[in-house]
């Protein structure tokens, strides 16, 4: 048994932290989160060309071929550094529902530009307010046409193409809708995190392709989003191990009563518990990306485990983060916020840990 | 035991009442100091509230109160916030510092200053909290240096309410820092608008900016404008901050536990209502129940505060389990939305006002006391728990070890 | 408004206090607990002649008409003494069924003997693990026998008088069954508290006589259970205090590290928090009351908000006691285990807190 | 990362399982050291193992151990485990006494003690704890006072496992009230037959009694039985202690998450199975989520040992969240079954096992380290913040303030 990632996947773990302490400032964050643009378009390039766009995208398919521990570790340090990016909608969602579902022929024609980052990429699953089952999907596929409203869509506004769940009369499938196009329109929204895209997308007969199997749409979007969750879930780590580092510094640092408040064993304590909590998540990511890279069965429920734990830890990452910033972690000039809102974001897309809670048991239990 | 007014709360409850609906035009409806319309709206009510004698009812009748009860206190506000949120500009200094003026100020002070504040001719901030003192305010660094009859004070405050459109503030400021960090403190009336006194807003997460950074540069205090002994300033200290838990509201944007079953109920979660989910309705069901706890626990204070006890340390339990509790139920709103639980403005459920209350809850946990200093309240005050240890004990100010931040 | 016992009311709860230190130390709870009698006989003649079996019980029947704010204080005072009496089951049970539904007829012949003590009545709902909604009863009623199995029934094994949740082939009714007697038999049950008792009941074709409205038990069953757990609060609120002060006092005396472990700021938050858990539940415990004594509609509410966090904060002091006490608290010797054991009776009987939580939001949502 | 064993693991598991398999019919049947009979049965079975090569694996060779690595360490216990509850009463001797013989102990003392414990010809117990210094080790009381060649011991230790059917004791005693704490003490082996020495079981919450109450009345332990320098007792007892936190056990009365979940399905509530209950499936979920979040870290540790680092203060991880998280566990299955679940014995489920992890439960959180304490290590070697204050802090023993406690 060895479970730890190898000294080379390590290595390509320090090199993205590199150059993301380079490229990715917060400040990075904070310069989406303040203006119009919905996301940094040259941070972008550069992931592009570090090669973690197409980690795991074979390399006949224009990618750097590394695999899913390695792409793991990119997400956990793209979390640390709050990348404003679409990542995960490009790579979690659409580049691996193409891997997991797509023809050697759709492969060709998209895989190549996600890797390259010409074309961002997104899932369309969400239909409004609420848990909405596949059964209840009002989004219709006819034909090779595809009517109905996603919303919200992360990175909608700028994704040139959208897997989007899709129901017929009697089953539901992904469908592949490629951006600009007629019968498409998309709406940006303001939503929590603005550091992050979200998007109304209203499909009016917009042209559109089934991906894998018809009717197999449920079976799918589960399993594409078992490897979206665990990826995502190396992604909130990063940020609760960068918010846990933060404010561990600044309890160091900040005096009362002629002390650090890292002195007071109140603060001690709960550190401590958020540490365990976000090494407990840690753990339980390692064996989803483990499942996840070697195919094993165990994902089904790893998934869940993982997805989970590194949202609830993230969020009380964050949660304590500003608590014991005092005042000032409340400020908007300081960066709390930042993780404060980024850690909702991504907990509540893809589903809630309740969510996830719910479908571990259901998969339990059979 | 018994919820229904006694029979002459009933009369003065009548008599509120009518009042009330006799002036209901002229009640502001503008947000809380929002623009200069707003603040002079504010004045308008307050004026012909004192005049009519319905402006800080529990003030003696020498500085234009009617000496009322604790009850008849908040019988009145009950009243009053069925036409406007009960909250207001003058607060602070109706609710904290005229109390304090009255118990350690000079007769010519309270002359001076009361009236103008029970009337709202005038509106005052205060100034305590510094970027290196919250918790710890008797640690503040903001210093005035004795030149003839006047101070001259140097330093930066900060979570200042409306510094912008108030007339004076309390300023604490150290004036030994020789001796022991509360033995070296005085407290002061400041003119706002005195020379060398900068105000920047503070933008908060939710992208408010309710509260301001003070600057002071060279600011010049007359010596008659101290309130209390030269270095005895942390006594007048503990008798603001003893008004304090009590006057500071808990509300969240206005939602409360109904809101939140009544988002449940709307949520469709795979074809149900999301609160037929035996999981949410635990959560809403436990909510409640603190809510409620809170609620009656603030009657029990209320009958001992018109028993004639004085208000308890016990008062930091409402702050202590509403604030966490507001920012875990605005949390919980979001999630029950599912992945549209991130989106804010029209496209959002209740127009976003969940969202903008999680952005906001943070900042209840952490203004006016924050849920640690509380809990050594309680700790320390009622439960009679051993204080601290303290590093900084016996030691002068200037000593005392600080950090980088 | 005034939200607070009266002077009496306060006289009557330190008499109660007083006489119970006397007669009613913890090693009282720890003699039965260790030995074979089910309840402290002399406690219970001692109970009885104070009136407090009797007290909200009218005087024409034998009763002390103080009224239901007095019975609160007093069972808040048992809760404090851990006392091992039959008193939850006897008083809020059997005697408010009694005063809820009882026939003129009724309340004679059985008020004066559970005043005095002579006749020890309980309830007989559960019927096994699980939660049993009314319609899934197996205890049946014809004519005037019942038969079926009860268990657990608190204090069944020293019970003259139950009171029994019972169905005929379309409504549940509550029935009254006189003990001993034939087609009855009683077996008494190891339980987590032994300091408490717990019986089989087995009716066979036993003599009852029906409660109330036939066909009215879910709805008075309801109501008598909103009392009890109204009254049951204050037993677990008393119990809670006392475990609170205990504990306190031990922190207080105990140094480690030089200094009172009191002195810890994790110990000084936790015990902060008790202090709060404590406070409102006994908020909602006194709104609850008032409801009670005034036959106001609330009660449906707000015995559950009583009940509800009247248990959790005597769970919660019951395990911070054994906690904070360190090894010690892990003895037989100590009495932590007394109030670790009883919050968990306490919290089970009549329904866990969930229950009680579900209920509120049945209640509240119509 | 991969699961399985690599090709020499995997032969090391192929030779142990074949002696198992080989031996199966001597492996004890017998609860943890319930009689003497099961002592002796303990001990047949140590020592077929011992001579077979399968006894203390990570002990070096010249002691009679295989020198083995960590991951064979547990594959071996994990196969014997399939035969036998790992935890044995040979334990706290050759998981952590015997590695502290080794290090600090002389030629002689090994060489006398090493080869019998390892056998489980001898056994042994541990005296550190007192009533007065559980947390605190180093504030114990117990005392030796040299005469000539031997050393007088009077005092109170607590928490002894299996000291009535001990052999040989470490006693941490203070040879030096007059230095602080830690700089007084001493470590000794001790002859747990010796005149002076009773032993009283302590009964337990949940009835058991594995621990026991050990008093030292002018006992005397020969100086040749000093292991370390004199008052460098400390040096010793930190050794002994970084073997322990991962020697202990977790379990609790082998029930797990699949029992509970199984509970679940087989409980009706309302006419349902109350599995169907979704506050029910969020906590199962929680509860096994939480579960193999410890055991994946305890893999994580694991491959780092094998790897030659030296075990962390993450160890601390998993008792820490363990112990509660069975005491929740517990306590909400006895909640899921209703009022009959305060039940024990027979009329209960599962013969009421979960009552009796219910009240067994507090203990796990108490014994070798209580959560505090391993919060105070994770917070203080792992996140590196400041130590406690020091209210003893230069003081010689003598001089610290006690409770009455």
């Amino acid at each position: 048994m060895n479970f730890d990632f190898s000294e080379e996947q390590k290595l390509l773990q320090q090199t993205a932290r590199d150059y993301l302490e380079e490229h990715c400032q917060l400040d990075a964050a904070r310069q989406v989160l303040e203006s119009s643009a919905p996301y940094a378009s040259d941070l972008w390039k550069g992931v592009a060309e570090m090669g973690w766009l197409g980690a795991a995208i074979p390399e006949a398919y224009g990618g750097a071929g590394f695999g899913h521990l390695e792409l793991a570790l990119i997400a956990q340090e793209l979390g640390r550094a709050l990348a404003p990016i679409p990542f995960s909608s490009s790579v979690y969602l659409a580049t691996e529902a193409l891997l997991l579902a797509g023809t050697p022929e759709q492969r060709t024609r998209y895989l190549p530009g996600l890797a390259s980052g010409e074309r961002i990429g997104t899932l369309a699953h969400s239909e409004g307010a609420g848990r909405g089952g596949s059964p209840g999907l009002t989004t219709r596929i006819e034909g090779d046409r595809v009517s109905g409203t996603k919303i919200p869509v992360p990175d909608g506004d700028v994704a040139g193409l959208i897997v989007a769940v899709v129901r017929d009369a009697d089953a539901t499938s992904l469908a592949l809708v490629e951006l600009p196009c007629e019968g498409v329109d998309v709406e940006a929204l303001d939503s929590i995190d603005p550091s992050r895209s979200q998007a109304r997308v209203t499909l009016n007969d917009a042209p559109a392709e089934i991906l894998g199997e018809r009717g197999a749409g449920e079976d799918l979007a589960a399993r594409l989003l078992d490897r979206a969750a665990t990826l995502m879930a190396f992604e909130q780590i990063g940020g609760a191990e960068r918010a846990l580092s933060i404010t561990r510094d600044f309890c160091m640092n900040r005096y009362a009563f002629g002390r650090p408040i890292a002195s007071f064993q109140a603060l001690k304590h709960r550190l401590a518990d958020l540490f365990v909590a976000i090494e407990l998540a840690k753990s339980n990511a390692y064996y989803a990306a483990w499942a996840l890279q070697n195919d094993e069965p165990d994902l089904a429920t790893a998934a869940c485990s993982a997805r989970a734990s590194a949202s609830d830890a993230f969020e009380l990452a964050s949660k304590e983060m500003i608590q014991m910033h005092g005042g000032v972690g409340f400020t908007w000039e300081y960066d709390c916020h930042l993780f404060y809102r980024r850690s909702k974001l991504l907990a509540v897309t893809l589903g809630s840990a309740d969510l996830w809670r719910d479908r571990l048991i259901e998969r339990l239990t059979g | 035991m018994d919820f229904n007014d006694a029979p002459e709360e009933a009369a003065f409850r009548a008599e509120a009442r009518a009042w009330l609906e006799a002036n209901a035009q002229a009640v502001p409806t503008g947000g809380l100091g929002e623009n200069a319309e707003a603040v002079a709206d504010e004045k308008r009510w307050q004026a012909l509230k004192a005049d009519a004698g319905w402006a800080c009812l529990t003030w003696p009748e020498e500085y234009g109160g009617r000496a009322a009860s604790p009850m008849q206190n908040v019988i009145w506000n009950e009243e009053e916030s069925k036409y406007k949120a009960s909250v207001n500009i003058f607060s602070i200094g109706q609710g904290m510092l005229g109390p304090t003026l009255m118990v350690h100020g000079t007769e010519e002070q309270k002359q001076r200053y009361l009236r103008p504040m029970l009337r709202g001719e005038e509106i005052w901030s205060q100034l305590f909290s510094e970027p290196g003192a919250g918790s710890d305010i008797a640690g503040l660094r903001t210093h005035c240096v004795r030149d003839g009859d006047d101070w001259i004070t140097n330093g930066q405050k900060i979570w200042t309410s409306g510094a912008h459109y108030s007339d004076w503030g309390i300023l604490v400021a150290r004036t030994d820092p020789n001796v022991v960090k509360h033995a070296g403190l005085s407290y002061f009336i400041v003119d706002m608008k005195a020379p060398g006194i900068e105000i920047r807003p503070i933008k908060q997460i939710d992208g408010g900016s309710g509260f301001n950074e003070v600057f002071f540069n060279d600011v010049r205090i007359p010596d008659s404008s101290r309130v209390g002994e030269i270095n005895d300033g942390w006594r007048c200290v503990i008798t603001t901050l003893m008004n304090e838990r009590s006057s500071l509201g808990m509300s969240l944007g206005g939602l409360g536990i109904d809101d939140l079953i009544e988002l449940a109920r709307e949520t469709r979660w795979d074809g149900s209502a999301a609160i037929d989910d035996a999981s949410v309705r635990r959560r809403l069901a436990d909510y409640y129940i603190r809510l409620k706890g809170v609620q009656y626990t603030s009657y029990r204070s209320l009958t001992a505060l018109s028993r004639g006890a004085t208000p308890g340390p016990e008062g930091s339990i409402g702050k202590l389990v509403s604030a966490p509790l507001r920012q875990e139920m605005a949390s919980f709103a979001v999630d029950l939305l599912g992945e549209a639980g991130v989106l804010r403005g029209d496209a959002s459920a209740a127009r976003g006002a969940w969202q903008s209350a999680y952005l906001g809850a943070p900042g209840i946990r952490l203004a006016g006391g924050t849920d640690e200093i509380l809990r050594n309240i309680v700790a320390e005050r009622v439960l009679g728990l051993p204080p601290e240890m303290r590093a900084d004990k016996g030691m002068a100010f200037k000593e005392i070890p600080t950090g980088s931040l």
